[in-house]
């Protein structure tokens, strides 16, 4: 049975049918990149198996646990973590206080509101493995806010590892980097592969192309075609509706 | 119960309803459209009904005392805006709300030492005064007809600027992002400024017409502002159409409540517990219904920012 | 601050200060200002729930007098049913008013911004009516409480202002609460909520649970308040949870300092003590104080805490 | 090609507060030019295109457009000259719909002979005229940025300012975009653009300028720095 | 030391207008008295606690621990006067209060310390009488729904003889009253009997006249028909009913004295009841110190003193009750116009004499 199913997802925005009964499966181990025009609806469907969205009809099935019903923060405890589209974080707070209400979701509860959290070292230990992991130790105390975009996505990605997902959604991770930045970011995911297993959303084909064992393709809500690199970039429609002249890169 | 007497209810009930947005039009407009929160919108209404009253007493014409209310109201606000409004637009909403409680304040004594603490006396237009038939056996005051017609051009007219002109859709993109608008060339300042004073305009028009059948005195601006609020929030703040649709809700909800709650309680309840209960659940309709519309819909009836 | 151990005393030399100060008034010919400094303390006590809420959990609660009025009519209903033990009455006012903010949080924490000003503002407004209406405990001419409270043992009589001590101990107790909770675990969650809930929810907080857990707490102080003041003016009635009283307990909060430490009690005595002043020399006192709050929109946008804390030493301001 | 350059910028400098991020940039762009900006993250490209328009004060500089100072006006006025610009991020209006978006800030003013039409921006974009009924907020990333190009074609401006346009866009889109601005080049509109594609930028660009920590580090034609890939590695990171 | 008399004036907040009249009437008397209580020099503090009963009772706190007052006087609210009460009760500093009778001080929690102008129902009861008298056999009752709205409708019926039609109960602070309006067409009774006090009843009777009412008989409490109702509403006040214990046409030489200098102080407006009431008070002070020996320390003399008042009322002669509430006449009041087209309340006639409150029973002092 694979790592994660989607089966049958639905969700309408009016009149529209933004997601069209999507069936998605991603194994153990694997980098599943979701590809498609504009307006497909991979955005939505991330926000359908993240559950920041409710979805009309369908069901979401992680290591045998349906997670269907259940409130987003459930989700990520079951091991279900994602990163957004556009950059979200504590834009006043260090990246230090980032990481660790990060660290601090997953440490237990978070009512606890008499001890002081500067005390709590192991917490503290936590967050800087993280940091470390994503090479954001240089930078621990400056506001989150004022890094360079790229290392912004970066802290991103290490709030949502601090999760210790079992599947990690990533929206656009690659989004208003140069090709420097990119080739880190690339570097970094390919590293998770041995951890978490991610399903990539990414318009950066080369991107796609390097990192991604399966690559899906949606298109208007459903999924069009599904398989490897050469697979997808030989599919004539997934070229005449995506691909243009990328797929002769 | 006979249906000329539902019937006439129903009226009071859209009547007041229109009323209220009369009241709230401007507010919409300001904190809907341009999404800045003014409590202040009760002491323009209080200024203008204050005028209308002294300059309609003066000279005994009443479109005369109308007008000098929308003159000098929006001259007040003009000054406001320079003063104070125009560097609040950027702030969020709770350094509005310190800021125009400001001014409530500073405005309601300004009030006391130019005309006093008494309450001022504002008589309905002479061709106004009584009530026409409206079918037989159902006189209706006929400067509520008046204020009815003024409801309703002042709603078709913002539905009209905010939604069909491009003065609207400017306002609204200054709003939700000022550089940006600056970016596609709005001079989001004048316009920010204009439509102030619209608002202020037509919360001089409010008080001046409801001057006639309320009471003109200090404290009458706060008193309007929160079922103005009101209206605004069930409707989804920055519609137009949200806000009119609010205002009829509120309106017969309020008048069906005092109207026909208390005796059909007395038909089911026992009479002291009835007499107890209707009254106090009629008085808190309004609310009553506001936060039934917020449990089911957080962002009120037709939400303008999804 | 340049002296970080003065710094650290500080909340220790007020505290010891407004523990004498009973003491010394007499001398001083300040009687009377001991009566007003517990009332200070005790709108202190009510304007730090708030602040917590609404600076550390970004909250905006227009409702908040109606928690102050539910812990009043508390303790009216204990004193019209007999009781007479003050400890009681305030457990009471604590308890009642944690369950009404669990019920009103519960439906208007599914809000945001504007509309959750709003909802909070309308159960308040209901409570009004409902007090204003209630008969027997007198409805819109209040209910006196015309034999105080007893605090029990030796407690009674010691000393005319014992119930200032209880009160200034309730208030230190309360403030260094919430200032402890500031800074746990709780606290920094509550944070960041109020600076991006989308993505604490991504984090996997409860987000709606820690929220409303902020709100029945605020609740629950805030209706200690309100028992304390019952007990203060010997005196209830629903004027105290008119809707203009929370926009005031909003307004002092801002002035003092929105998520800052000493915000809401500066705040407060700031307010308070400039309204006493100016309507003893004028009939026009209420525009000086609106003058103010221009002031400090405009020019300590941050409140009046700001200007004396030191830089950075914001617990976390947007 | 006019000798009068439609922009001019000579010593600009421009920053955050007190962090300076732009130092000396003096370059010119000529009318029907298209001209690259190039440099990695954080070099200051979209500070510069900010300053341009208006939208931060430089500290020092002048900039001339069309002959007039500009640097000291204000971002509406700026734009009303002709000035027009797809930000970073998009920044589409949340409540405005995709439609109001594109006759809002509608205008004729550079006198060319096919000016942009509803019609021809829906008929650029099909897919907003699908969209027509959304509001801003409403769409899937890459809409929104169709829409922020759209947008800014509307205004039919004199200097079109491109600050990573194609970014989120599906790879037939992004060509798509490339072949509308070389569509627009050959009817003279004068064109700024920013953008991470570079082999696909340079073709279209007549003169490329590379920054480098807020400093011109090179400008030249865009066929000398096709040919120079030395700096390709060394100031764009390929 | 001065003899220091605490007054507590509504200069803002919802009594604001009635604040104002007991204020200018307070002056007057100041005045009058060249500053002074029964010949002894004197010291008047007045500040303003915006109508709020909480605010009253800071107030309250500082006149006693503060300045030391002799007595206190001034608020209009009934709430305030008893928030206020026990505090001033405990400090054996007499209350004269200048405006509100609250039920509670008349009975159960009676005190001598507090001396009252009227019992608040009374004038609902001559309003009853009235109606009696006019041969009403039904009418429509309304007042705001709170514990007052309801004890002055109590009030009302406790002489009237007829039929209550229907008795409704509005939200405090309504603004429209369409809707009751129509019930009150719908019931057609003979006369419409309200409580509805400040913005309530002017809005109310501005809408009721528009709404074609005309002809139904208004009749109402002296409150709801004071100067500043008349003033603000203007003609649609013309021939509403309305019962108190004082006019300012009432005949007697203190009463003609009085009006005549308010109206000269205050550019020609007729005095209110809370303005005589505020005057009044003071003389009362006035008269007891004097009858105390010139001292206010010695407060079994002072209460002595004001029980039996020596001074010419302005209401004419009135004796008080074993509570402490006045044993007086009521009067029926119409509003019309006088000799210079002023709009005013007119004297019609006596209709209760020398009448007592119904709670003087409980009150055990
Ligand atoms: N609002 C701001 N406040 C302070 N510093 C800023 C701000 N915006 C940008 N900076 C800083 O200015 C420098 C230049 O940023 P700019 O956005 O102009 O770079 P860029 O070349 O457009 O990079 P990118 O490719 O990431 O868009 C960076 O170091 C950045 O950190
Ligand atoms: N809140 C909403 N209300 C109505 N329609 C919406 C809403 N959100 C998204 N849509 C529509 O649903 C469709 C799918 O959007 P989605 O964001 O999932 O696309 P996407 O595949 O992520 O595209 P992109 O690659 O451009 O980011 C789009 O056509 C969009 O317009
Ligand atoms: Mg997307
Ligand atoms: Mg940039």
């Amino acid at each position: 049975m694979s790592l994660f199913m989607a089966v049958g997802l639905v969700k309408r925005f009016g009149g529209l049918l933004a997601t069209d009964h999507v069936d998605l499966a991603v194994e153990q181990g694997e980098i599943h990149a979701l590809i498609g025009p504009n307006g497909a609806g991979k955005s939505t469907l991330v926000n359908l198996i993240s559950g920041l969205l409710p979805a009309d009809a369908g069901r979401i099935v992680l290591d045998g646990v349906d997670l269907t019903g259940l409130a987003p923060h459930q989700r990520v405890r079951h091991g279900l973590a994602r990163c957004f589209q556009i950059t979200s974080v504590f834009r006043n707070d260090p990246v230090r206080d980032n990481l660790l209400l990060a660290v601090q979701a997953q440490a237990g509860s978070s009512f606890h509101c008499l001890r002081r959290r500067e005390a709590e070292t192991a917490l503290m230990d936590a967050a800087l493995a993280l940091a470390d992991k994503t090479g954001l130790a240089e930078v621990l105390d400056r506001p989150a806010g004022v890094l360079p975009h790229g290392m912004q996505k970066r802290l991103d990605l290490a709030l949502a590892l601090a999760a210790r997902p079992r599947l990690l959604l990533l929206d656009e991770p690659m989004a208003g980097m140069g090709p420097e930045d990119s080739l880190q970011m690339i570097e970094l995911i390919g590293r998770l592969r041995s951890e978490t297993a991610i399903l990539l959303i990414e318009h950066d084909m080369d991107a796609v192309f390097r990192l991604a064992d399966r690559i899906s393709v949606l298109v208007y809500g459903r999924v069009l075609t599904s398989g490897d690199a050469a697979h997808v970039k030989g599919h004539a429609e997934v070229q005449s509706v995506y691909l243009g002249t990328e797929a002769h890169a | 119960m006979d249906a000329i007497f539902v019937f006439e209810q129903l009226l009071n009930g859209l009547g007041y309803g229109l009323m209220l947005f009369l009241i709230a039009a401007g507010l919409t407009l300001v904190f809907g459209i341009m999404d800045t929160m003014n409590l202040a919108h009760g002491s323009l209404y209080m200024v203008g009904a204050y005028v209308a009253a002294r300059v309609h007493e003066a000279s005994g014409m009443f479109a005369l005392a109308v007008l000098a209310a929308v003159c000098v109201t929006v001259a007040v606000a003009a000054l406001l805006e320079v003063l104070v409004v125009r560097r609040l637009y950027r702030r969020d909403h709770l350094v509005q709300v310190l800021a125009t409680f400001g001014i409530i304040l500073i405005a309601d004594d300004a009030v006391k030492a130019i005309w006093g603490v008494a309450p001022l006396m504002a008589t309905t237009p002479a061709a106004l005064a009584g009530p026409v038939q409206l079918v037989d056996g159902l006189p209706y005051p006929s400067y509520r007809l008046l204020l009815i017609g003024a409801g309703l051009l002042v709603a078709l007219g913002l539905y009209l600027l905010v939604n069909r002109t491009r003065i609207g859709m400017l306002v609204r993109a200054g709003a939700s992002n000022r550089q940006m608008a600056e970016f596609m060339g709005v001079r989001v300042g004048g316009v920010f400024a204009f439509v102030f004073a619209l608002g202020a305009a037509l919360a001089a028009l409010a008080g001046a017409l409801m001057a006639p059948i309320s009471s003109v005195q200090i404290g009458m601006g706060e008193a309007i502002l929160i079922p103005a609020l009101v209206v605004i929030v069930i409707g989804g703040i920055g519609s137009i159409r949200g806000a009119f649709v609010a205002a009829l809700l509120v309106g017969l909800v309020d008048t069906a409540g005092r109207a026909f709650l208390p005796p059909a309680l007395r038909a089911v309840l026992p009479p002291s517990v009835a007499a107890d209960l209707g009254p106090a659940l009629a008085g808190i309709a309004m609310y009553v219904l506001m936060a039934a519309v917020l449990t089911l819909k957080p962002a009120g009836l037709f939400p303008a920012r999804a | 601050m340049r002296f970080p151990g003065f710094a650290r005393r500080l909340p220790w030399l007020v505290l010891a200060s407004l523990a004498l100060f009973p003491l010394l008034a007499p001398a001083l010919g300040l009687e009377y200002y001991v009566g007003f400094v517990r009332r200070l303390l005790i709108v202190a006590i009510a304007a730090s729930s708030l602040n917590f809420i609404l600076g550390y959990g970004g909250m905006a609660a227009l409702g908040h007098a109606g928690f102050i009025g539910v812990g009043a009519y508390a303790v009216v209903a204990l004193v019209e049913a007999g009781f007479s033990s003050a400890w009681l009455a305030w457990g009471a006012a604590l308890a009642v008013a944690g369950v009404f903010a669990a019920l009103i949080g519960a439906v208007s924490l599914r809000t945001r911004g504007v509309y959750f000003i709003m909802i909070t503002l309308a159960f308040a407004q209901m409570l009004y009516y409902l007090a204003v209406s209630l008969r027997t405990y007198g409805g819109d001419d209040g209910y006196g409480l015309y034999t105080p409270l007893r605090l029990g043992a030796w407690l009674d009589g010691a000393h005319p202002d014992v119930f200032y001590w209880v009160v200034l101990a309730i208030a230190a107790l309360v403030f260094a609460g919430f200032s402890r909770v500031a800074h746990s675990r709780y606290g920094h969650a509550l944070r960041g909520i109020r600076d991006n809930e989308t993505r604490m929810v991504a984090l996997g907080y409860p987000v709606y649970r820690l929220k409303l857990a902020g709100f029945v707490a605020a609740g629950a102080v805030a209706g200690l308040a309100g028992g304390l003041l019952a007990s203060h003016n010997a005196f209830v009635s629903p004027s105290m949870m008119h809707w203009t009283q929370s926009a005031l307990l909003l307004v002092m909060v801002m002035l003092g300092g929105l998520g800052r430490r000493w915000g809401a009690p500066l705040g407060v005595a700031l307010w308070l003590t400039l309204e006493e002043v100016l309507k003893m020399h004028t009939d026009y006192w209420h525009w000086p104080l609106g003058m103010l709050l221009l002031l400090v929109v405009f020019h300590a946008p941050q409140g009046l805490a700001a200007l004396f804390e030191r830089r950075g030493g914001q617990e976390g301001v947007r | 090609m006019n000798a009068v350059p439609l922009l001019r910028c000579r010593g600009l400098e421009a920053g955050y507060g007190a962090s300076r991020v732009l130092f000396g940039l003096d370059f010119d762009i000529r009318p029907g030019e298209v001209v690259a900006l190039l440099g990695r993250n954080g070099m200051g490209k979209s500070t510069t295109i900010k300053t341009l328009v208006g939208g931060l004060r430089p500290q020092y500089g002048e900039i001339l457009f069309d002959g007039r100072p500009i640097h000291a006006a204000r971002a509406d006025h700026i734009a009303r000259l002709g000035v027009a610009i797809v930000p970073e991020g998009r920044q589409c209006f949340p409540n405005l719909t995709v439609r109001e978006h594109l006759v809002a800030f509608a205008a004729r003013r550079n006198g060319a002979a096919e000016p942009w039409t509803l019609a021809r921006l829906y008929g650029l974009f099909p897919r907003l005229a699908e969209r027509a009924g959304h509001m801003g907020n409403q769409l899937s990333g890459g809409e929104q940025q169709m829409l922020a190009i759209a947008r800014a074609l509307s205004t039919n401006p004199r200097l079109l300012i491109l600050d990573e346009a194609t970014e989120g866009l599906a790879p037939v889109i992004r060509d798509e975009i490339w072949r509308c601005l070389a569509l627009l080049k050959a009817q003279g509109q004068t064109t700024l653009v920013v953008d991470k594609y570079v082999e696909k930028l340079l073709p279209l660009a007549d003169r490329a300028l590379i920054l480098e920590r807020g400093r011109i580090a090179w400008q030249g034609s865009s066929a000398a720095l096709d040919a120079r890939r030395e700096l390709w590695s060394r100031y764009l990171g390929v | 030391a001065d003899i220091k008399v605490g007054i507590a004036l509504d200069i803002s907040g919802p009594f604001s207008a009635l604040g104002a009249e007991a204020r200018d009437g307070f002056e007057l008397a100041i005045e009058k008295l060249g500053g002074k209580l029964g010949g002894q020099p004197a010291e008047f503090l007045r500040t303003d606690f915006g109508g709020s009963p909480e605010q009253a009772n800071q107030l309250v706190a500082r006149y006693l621990q503060r300045d030391k007052i002799d007595f206190f006087t001034g608020p209009i609210g009934s709430n305030a006067a008893l928030a206020v009460g026990p505090a001033l009760f405990a400090a054996k500093v007499p209350y004269l209060s200048s405006n509100p009778g609250p039920s509670a001080y008349a009975g159960d929690k009676c005190n001598p310390y507090f001396f009252a102008q009227y019992q608040n129902d009374t004038y609902d009861e001559a309003a009853g009488k009235v109606a009696n008298e006019k041969g009403y056999e039904n009418v429509v009752l309304i007042a705001p729904n709170y514990p007052a709205g309801k004890d002055h409708l109590n009030g009302f019926k406790r002489l009237y003889e007829g039929a209550v039609k229907d008795e409704i109960y509005t939200r405090l602070g309504q603004i429209d009253y369409a809707a009751e309006i129509a019930q009150i067409r719908a019931a057609k009774p003979d006369a419409v009997f309200f409580f509805l006090p400040g913005a309530m009843g002017i809005n109310f009777v501005k809408q009721f006249v528009g709404g074609g009412l005309k002809d139904v008989p208004l009749i109402a409490p002296g409150f709801s028909a004071d100067e500043d109702v008349i003033q603000a509403v203007g003609e649609p006040m013309i021939g509403l009913l309305n019962t108190a214990h004082w006019t300012h046409d009432l005949p007697g030489e203190a009463n003609a004295a009085f009006v005549a200098a308010f109206r000269k102080k205050y550019d020609g407006r007729y005095p209110s009841v809370y303005a005589a009431m505020a005057y009044d008070t003071l003389m009362a002070m006035d008269a007891a110190v004097r009858d105390a020996g010139g001292k206010a320390d010695d407060r079994e003399a002072l209460l002595k003193a004001l029980k039996k008042p020596s001074f010419k009322s302005v209401r004419g002669d009135f004796a008080y009750g074993a509570n402490n509430y006045p044993v007086q006449n009521y009067y029926l009041r119409e509003v019309g116009k006088d000799a210079d087209g002023r709009l005013t309340n007119k004297l019609v006639g006596t209709t209760l004499e020398k009448h007592q409150d119904a709670y003087v029973g409980a009150c055990k002092m």
